[in-house]
């Protein structure tokens, strides 16, 4: 795929950027070679972000020079980097919500005819690069951003910069909020423009994708560029060494204690999403003590929603929410945290930690009603220093000073902090949403580390994840979201990757299916899990024994 | 923009209309109240007129609000701006000025709205002023030097009188009945308003300029990614604010023909009336005069109440376009305001 | 003007004054007046002398008050306008309820201070109530507060205006004012003798900061009411109900702005009057608040500086043949100036005098 | 000459010194026979200045209405005597407390003028708190010994422009481009701020027109405050608009706005408080008349009383009426020989009735409740 005829697409030299005391990017070189993916890793806060803004014009390096095909550049402005042909999709996407999606992509570059917009001649543009790549963003060109998923969002954030002439496309962290179907068609996606002779720079937290679509991966680490490997002769554990310095495994780790007595009920639950439409339909569920209970499901099956009921954020159309016995379905929010349910929440940005407070303050965040933080309604603040000051040191969150604000951290980083604010909560029920998004491997590992270890202690745990792998990783059973219901609930230790998928598309494993996809599966790879599958224990809901999964080990590393 | 999209994004406007004319149908019905002397011609035209100033101070609010920019101190440029008509009306045609010194004496007025609305957008813009300070500020130095230019130029704080605005009238037209004196024989500056609106509103939605404006309003990060200068953006959008609402004080004036400067002069509250009439039109240029026009209307309706000999407490009848925004919009619906709005913007670095 | 240091703050609030003084003074000049004088008499009307003195610290007590009404508020992301309004609600209500429970309770001392407590608490809660209602309209009606805020302000002008001028009119006034409140209810003279300003008031107001600050930093209440404040998202996460804060900030910010209006109505003019024509305290508390980074500590300071400019308009109204209106237009631009400490800042940066931004 | 000049820093001085004094003499009449010297030598007492301190309504001054007409009159005894005047501007009712304590402290002034009744409940106060210093209340009174309480009959002065009004409503008037419409019997009446004050000028006005004319019909509107030109305008419009001939207002500064309605609509228009077709020369083709009041009457009186010594003459309630020639009606200048003699006879005749008591004018000089 890599045309090395002409110079490179992009070449840092020597790249030192800092804020204030914080070196982000210490000499780092980084090349881009046309018409191939380059993968950018590193542990969180190791300054992939930082790296790819001063390329975008966002930031000015300290010192370095940027090449941009075999030119040396200087970009003042987002502006300036554009019209070197160098596109950025960020973390945050840079869309204008009220607005269309026409309207977002031709934003800055608009066509005019007797100047007015042209909106139809920038239509039949779009529509083009669409057809293309094969977007489907060209069926939503008139629907707000707003209204869209945040997979399409991103498609529009892609087309908005392909409509802009982007020969170099930099992407970061694109498949943190993607379901895994839109992942693939993302690295598809990705495929295709390379293909097409653009060159890509691809920044991530998982390595399977990394290897998946990169032609070359470069890895950052406090700073410094470690390393730049070829994709196709690299592995998932070379690049997890490089990243944290040593090794890092995947492992299920074995119970030790049994589940105990049911804690957390859902029975016949409904819940109305917030395009009014019902996104949980009838669902029952049972959380035991001691217990994982992982949600797979494609996001948008109302996991939100059924979370957001559970937690006391939203209100239930009928049916009951129990919780140690008692029905707590009209609790607030804060009555159901004081009786012992916390939340990791999905959104960290906006709510899981308050962005322009320090870390000190959003200790308290959800802890407002816990002793010895708050006593009477009066605020112990150097207590909740302490609980800060230990939450930072054993969450390992950089830079590790309490004052720093939440803003300043980077995106790991601050999960890290709620992460380890609402486990050390001590708490009867976890609600974990996408605990490890835009974690680093290192931290993922501590992070679910910390979660098992509370299992152990006979806390519930209720996960929802993306991530398969840490979903078969984490989880006593897994249930399966569909269109606002539970199709079906599954062993981790035998269910594979597949027929998740399949679960997860809609497809229940009956009888011959079921045995047929699991076949074609266990001939392709793995054997063990073939042997098991034939009888998932699909229908187990509540206190049914499906013990199967207590002592199961399995000591690979998971892809 | 279809019907049906323009009805759901701009529920409260419409529904806010729609309430006050029924109510105003129901309570003529409830007490027999002589419809046809209370709706006259006359009504209709004082009430164009009573919302031309509101309208076009609302229209420059909403375009800054739009870009980023909360113009609360309307109030106060539309002050300056009327002192300032009628300082240049002074200046330009002294004692017995003409149609043509009036019409100068506008341009000029705004033109020097434009130089101190210049001073007001390099503070917010550039200094990152707070924005509701900022504006709060200018209204009180609208109420301190529009009556301090009065008592320098004339020993007073009120102008003598000076000259109003001639109606246009156009031949034959201005005959036809009801529509003839309300469209062909008004003040030229009622339709030019409506033009005002119509053009604002093209121009917001028809632009690539209007686009920028909502953009840097909504998502101004998003904007200068796409290579737009904010700022700029912000710059042009503050100083149209100023301009129109230098404008709808030098209205104000022309319509009256004098300047008062005692009181709260003689904007008395419009400017802040301007601030509710874009919010409640949902910040759509031609909603905004429409909720002007209602304001007005509802203003020149319980003078008409009076006329007809309708007894109702004044101090309280005043209050009701108060109280008919605070039940429509919690009755009728939000208004979402811009979400960077407030935010100064500045590119990293 | 957040991130602002306290010290910063105060060298903005004093460089402001000076541009905009000097501003003022080419003013002055080029309109014809003696700078030199009025310069002099800007000091002398702000603390002059014990008279001065007394007249700047009574303006200081009352944005004192009001600035922190809008502190909490603004802290708490909600905008209330409305000061101005709940300031008059409350006012009115104290000097009634004085007016009805007068008769009732024994004259003197005992009475007095009973009538004081029960009219500043009527205050307080009319101010609450009358604050509370547009909270409840953004928190379950969804209605914009800027908006409802500055409809409830004229609504309120126009009602107790009403009133005062109709049913509520003291007996044989000719003038739409109440009647006023007995001799015995009112603030003891302590260092000056004043005819309203007593140094009990300025307490009061410190007393209300003091309360109000450790409600905002030390108690959970507070912590949800700025937690809302900053990311409405993550203090539901956290377990706050979004509506009842809503309506809770308001209250509370009412019920500083109904203190605000009893100290009005009692220490300063002992009736209640046409509200139209009452100073706009609740729109300058504004600036007051903001100048101060709403911090009701910080409110102090700016306070005074606020009390000390009209103090010096008061004194030059009286004593100076330059138009008052010109002192207003001055406080507007010291409004206008403190509104862009980067202004300063940026200055200090050039001059190489610090300032950096943090 | 540099002697006097030193003499009279120095009198000034020590006016200032014992300035209490003085006033003290002054209010309690023991000086009188010296006053009644300095009164004597009239405009040329070069002995001793008179200061006078003149504290506006929270209207303010230039409200082309009371404030302005006070400080005329004590501009005009200053022009004969020497006085000199200290304009204060306070127009926050809730300051007069202070302002005018400040004032009385100072000791530095013979007279203190407080325009509008506004002032009376602070005066209350300050009358017995400073009873050395000297008073007068325009518009209300305070029964105090150096209270002056000076109230003009509003309600007399209205019925005479009601008079007028109904009087020429079915007369016929053309007048460069305005007319009346004789055949119908309607006036209007565009006030400030409702409330007792302005309904006295209202009803006083609606009954003087009917008793030229039992039929008339009259639109009344109010503003809302005192400032709004443009609403007063619309006010006075939509009621020429309804068959009005002729609007009189009392909206102060506002009523400028009637006069603008009655040149646009071809009507006509009655001014107040002060001959408007003088004072505003540009509408005298409109105003036909006006209610005056002789307020600038009552403060030169009193400012001369106190410049020569016997403020005590002027002390207590003064009510001017039509009796007192302190209120009257008065034909606009551009008007004067132009309009039917039914006017004289009917004003004259009701002036008549008014002061013999014949006709009963509703409310009081204070207001109507
Ligand atoms: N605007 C800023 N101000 C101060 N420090 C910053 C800023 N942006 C980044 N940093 C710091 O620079 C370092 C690198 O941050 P960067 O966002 O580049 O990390 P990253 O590799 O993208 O991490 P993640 O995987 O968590 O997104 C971090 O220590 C971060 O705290
Ligand atoms: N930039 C982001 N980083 C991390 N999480 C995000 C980001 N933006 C949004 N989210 C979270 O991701 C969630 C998923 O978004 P979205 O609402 O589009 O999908 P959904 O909730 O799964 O589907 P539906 O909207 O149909 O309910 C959101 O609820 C939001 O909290
Ligand atoms: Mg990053
Ligand atoms: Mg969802």
């Amino acid at each position: 795929m890599t045309d090395n005829a002409g110079p490179p697409a992009v070449r840092l030299d020597g790249i030192t950027k800092r804020f204030g005391d914080v070196v982000a990017n210490d000499g780092v070189d980084f090349t881009l070679e046309r018409g191939s993916v380059h993968a950018l890793l590193g542990e969180n806060g190791s300054g992939k972000t930082t790296l790819m803004s001063v390329l975008y014009g966002l930031y000015d390096q300290d010192e370095g020079t940027i090449v941009v095909d075999g030119e040396e550049r200087t970009f003042d402005s987002p502006r300036d980097a554009m019209d070197a042909g160098v596109g950025m999709i960020h973390q945050h996407f840079q869309l204008v919500g009220p607005m269309t999606v026409l309207q977002n992509v031709i934003l800055g570059h608009e066509p005019t005819e007797n100047g007015f917009v042209d909106e139809s001649d920038a239509r039949e543009d779009i529509e083009a690069i669409c057809d293309r790549y094969g977007f489907d963003v060209d069926e939503h060109l008139d629907e707000r951003v707003v209204d869209l998923d945040l997979g399409v969002r991103q498609r529009v954030e892609i087309v908005k910069s392909l409509y802009r002439g982007a020969e170099i496309l930099v992407l970061d962290e694109p498949t943190a909020v993607l379901t895994p179907q839109e992942v693939e068609g993302l690295v598809d996606v990705m495929t295709d423009l390379a293909a097409d002779g653009r060159s890509l720079v691809f920044i991530t937290h998982k390595l399977d994708e990394a290897l998946s679509v990169a032609d070359e991966v470069t890895v950052l680490r406090d700073g410094e560029a470690v390393g730049t490997v070829d994709a196709a002769t690299t592995t998932e554990q070379e690049l997890a060494r490089m990243m944290v310095g040593r090794e890092v495994l995947f492992d299920r780790r074995p119970r030790e204690t049994a589940p105990g007595d049911p804690i957390l009920r859902t029975e016949g639950l409904r819940v109305t999403g917030d395009r009014g439409l019902e996104q949980v339909t009838d669902v029952d569920l049972t959380v035991r003590e001691g217990e994982v209970l992982g949600i797979a499901g494609v996001q948008g099956n109302g996991q939100t929603e059924l979370v957001e009921a559970i937690t006391g954020l939203r209100s239930v159309d009928s049916g009951t929410v129990s919780f140690d016995g008692e029905d707590v379905t009209g609790l607030s929010r804060r009555e159901r945290i004081r009786s012992g349910i916390v939340y990791i929440p999905e959104d960290r940005q906006t709510e899981g930690l308050v962005q322009d407070y320090d870390l000190v303050r959003n200790a308290l965040l959800g802890n407002q009603t816990v002793e010895p933080y708050v006593e009477r309604g009066f605020i112990d603040w150097p207590a909740v220093r302490e609980h800060a000051a230990d939450i930072v040191d054993e969450y390992d969150v950089q830079p590790p000073t309490v004052e720093s604000e939440a803003a300043s951290l980077s995106g790991g980083n601050q999960q890290k902090f709620i992460v380890g604010r609402e486990i050390e909560h001590d708490p009867d029920v976890i609600v974990a949403s996408h605990p490890t998004r835009g974690v680093d491997i290192g931290s993922i590992e501590f992070i679910h580390d910390r979660l098992l270890d509370r299992r152990e202690e006979g806390l519930a745990v209720l996960l929802v994840s993306s991530k398969l792998e840490e979903i078969r990783k984490l989880s006593d059973r897994i249930a399966v979201m569909y269109e606002g219901e539970f199709i079906d609930t599954v062993d981790p230790e035998t269910v594979t990757e597949e027929e998740l998928g399949l679960l997860m598309a809609g497809r229940r494993l009956d009888g011959a299916d079921a045995a047929d996809g699991v076949g074609d599966e266990g001939g392709a790879g793995d054997a063990d899990d073939t042997s098991d599958a034939g009888s998932p224990d699909a229908t187990a809901e509540a206190g049914e024994s499906d013990d199967g999964s207590a002592t199961a080990s399995d000591s690979e590393v998971e892809r | 923009m279809s019907v049906a999209g323009y009805v759901e994004r701009n529920r409260l406007g419409i529904g806010g209309a729609v309430a006050t004319i029924l109510a105003a149908l129901a309570l003529a019905v409830a007490f027999d109240l002589p419809v046809e002397s209370i709706v006259t011609v006359g009504f209709v035209e004082r009430s164009l007129q009573a919302a031309t100033p509101i309208a076009l101070a609302a229209i420059g609010g909403l375009y800054a609000e739009k870009s980023g920019v909360f113009n609360i101190g309307l109030e106060g440029f539309m002050i300056l701006g009327a002192a300032n008509a009628a300082a240049f009306v002074w200046l330009i045609g002294g004692e017995s000025p003409t149609q043509g010194d009036l019409w100068l004496a506008i341009v000029a007025a705004v033109l020097v709205s434009l130089v101190y609305t210049l001073l007001f957008a390099v503070l917010l813009v550039r200094y990152r002023a707070d924005q509701i300070v900022a504006g709060l500020a200018v209204w009180f130095i609208g109420l301190g030097f529009g009556p301090f230019s009065a008592v320098l130029i004339w020993g007073n704080r009120n102008s003598p009188g000076l000259v109003s605005v001639n109606d246009l009238t156009v031949p034959v037209l201005a005959d036809v009945p009801v529509l003839g004196p309300i469209l062909f024989d008004t003040s030229p500056l009622v339709l030019a308003t409506a033009v005002v609106a119509v053009v604002a509103w093209v121009f917001l939605y028809r632009t690539r300029y209007g686009y920028w404006i909502q953009a840097a309003g909504e998502n101004p990060e998003a904007l200068d990614t796409a290579g737009v200068n904010v700022r700029r953006v912000r710059y042009a959008s503050v100083l149209f604010s100023g301009a129109m609402a230098g404008l709808a004080g030098a209205v104000l004036f022309a319509h009256a023909g004098s300047f008062t400067g005692t009181g709260d002069t003689m904007v008395n509250g419009r400017g802040w009336i301007g601030i509710v009439a874009y919010l409640f039109g949902n910040y759509n240029p031609v909603g905004a005069a429409a909720a002007a026009l209602l304001f007005g209307g509802l203003d020149m309706l319980q003078i008409q109440f009076q006329t007809a000999g309708i007894e109702l407490p004044n101090r309280l009848v005043n209050l009701f376009p108060y109280v008919a925004v605070v039940i429509v919009l919690t009755v009728w619906g939000s208004t979402r305001m811009p979400s960077a709005v407030g935010e100064s913007y500045e590119t990293e670095e | 003007m957040l991130e602002a240091t306290a010290l910063q703050r105060l060298g903005i609030a004093m460089a402001s004054t000076a541009l905009a003084l000097a501003i003022g003074l080419v003013v002055v000049a080029a309109a014809g007046y003696d700078p030199v004088t009025f310069l002099a008499d800007v000091f002398e009307g702000a603390f002059g002398d014990e008279n001065s003195i007394g007249r700047t610290l009574k303006f200081t007590t009352m944005f004192v008050l009001v600035g922190v009404a809008v502190a909490v508020a603004f802290r708490a992301g909600v905008f209330n306008i409305g000061v101005q309004g709940q300031f008059i609600v409350g006012g009115f209500a104290t000097v009634v309820s004085i007016l009805w429970l007068a008769p009732l309770l024994p004259a003197g001392t005992v009475g007095g201070i009973a009538l004081l407590v029960l009219g500043t608490l009527a205050g307080v809660v009319a101010g609450g109530l009358y604050a509370a209602i547009p909270g409840a309209l953004k928190a379950y009606g969804d209605a914009n507060e800027i908006i409802t805020t500055i409809m409830l302000n004229f609504i309120a002008v126009g009602v107790v205006g009403y009133l005062v001028e109709g049913p509520l009119r003291g007996e044989g006034n000719r003038a739409p004012n109440t009647a006023r409140i007995p001799e015995y209810v009112s603030l003891p003279s302590v260092v000056f003798d004043s005819p309203d300003f007593s140094l009990v008031g300025l307490a009061v107001a410190l007393v209300v900061v003091g309360v109000v600050s450790v409600v905002m930093i030390r108690t959970r209440v507070g912590y949800d009411m700025v937690t809302s404040g900053h990311q409405e998202a993550a203090a539901t996460f956290s377990g706050v109900d979004a509506g009842r804060t809503v309506v809770t900030t308001m209250a509370f910010s009412g019920m500083v702005a109904g203190v605000a209006g009893a100290v009005f109505a009692i220490m300063i003019q002992g009736y209640y009057s046409d509200p139209g024509g009452v100073a706009t305290y609740g729109f300058d508390a504004i600036a007051v608040s903001l100048l101060a980074a709403n911090n009701p500590l910080g409110v102090v300071p700016a306070a005074l500086l606020f009390g000390g400019l009209d103090s010096a308009g008061t004194h030059i109204g009286i004593n100076s043949d330059v138009p008052p209106q010109l002192i207003d237009g001055i406080v507007g631009l010291v409004v206008l100036f403190v509104a862009a400490p980067e202004l300063f800042r940026m200055a200090a940066r050039r001059t190489g005098l610090g300032g950096e931004r943090r | 000459t540099g002697g006097g000049g030193n003499g009279d820093d120095g009198n000034g001085d020590d006016g200032n010194g014992d300035g209490g004094g003085s006033g003290d003499g002054g209010g309690n009449g023991d000086d009188g026979g010296n006053g009644g010297d300095d009164g004597g030598d009239g405009g040329d007492n070069g002995g001793e200045t008179t200061n006078v301190a003149i504290v506006s309504s929270p209207a303010g001054f230039d409200d082309n209405a009371f404030n302005d007409l006070a400080l005329e009159g004590l501009q005009s005894a200053a022009e004969e005597y020497d006085i000199e005047i200290n304009e204060v501007e306070e127009t926050e009712q809730a300051q007069y407390q202070s302002t005018q304590s400040e004032l009385a402290a100072s000791g530095d002034y013979d007279l203190i003028v407080l325009v509008s009744y506004n002032h009376t409940e602070a005066l209350t106060q300050n009358a017995v708190d400073y009873p050395d210093q000297n008073w007068m209340l325009i518009n209300d009174h305070v029964d105090e010994p150096n209270v002056a309480g000076y109230t003009w009959a509003n309600h007399e002065m209205s019925y005479l422009a009601g008079v007028l009004g109904g009087t020429m409503t079915t007369e016929e008037l053309s007048h460069e481009g305005s007319e009346t419409s004789p055949d119908s019997a309607q006036i209007g009446f565009v006030g400030g701020v409702d409330g007792s004050l302005i309904n006295a000028f209202e009803r006083s006005y609606v009954a003087g027109a009917e008793w030229v004319n039992s039929d008339v019909e009259v639109n009344v509107g109010y503003i809302g405050d005192y400032t709004d030109t443009d609403t007063a305008a619309d006010i006075a419009s939509s009621q020429y608009d309804d068959g009005a001939d002729i609007v009189y207002h009392a909206a102060a500064a506002a009523g400028r706005g009637v006069f603008e309605a009655a040149q646009s609509n071809g009507r006509f228009a009655i001014g107040v408080d002060a001959d408007q077709s003088v004072t505003l020369p540009d509408f005298q083709d409109v105003i036909i008349g006006s209610a005056v009041k002789y307020i600038n009457e009552g403060t030169r009186e009193v400012a001369v009383a106190v410049a020569e010594g016997n403020f005590e003459s002027v002390t207590g309630p003064n009510t001017l009426g039509l009796e007192e020639e302190g209120v009257d009606c008065v034909i606009g200048q551009a008007f004067e020989g132009e309009l039917p003699d039914a006017v004289s006879q009917n004003l004259d005749e009701a002036k008549q009735g008014i002061v013999d008591g014949d006709i009963d004018v509703p409310c009081t000089a204070s207001g109507c409740n």
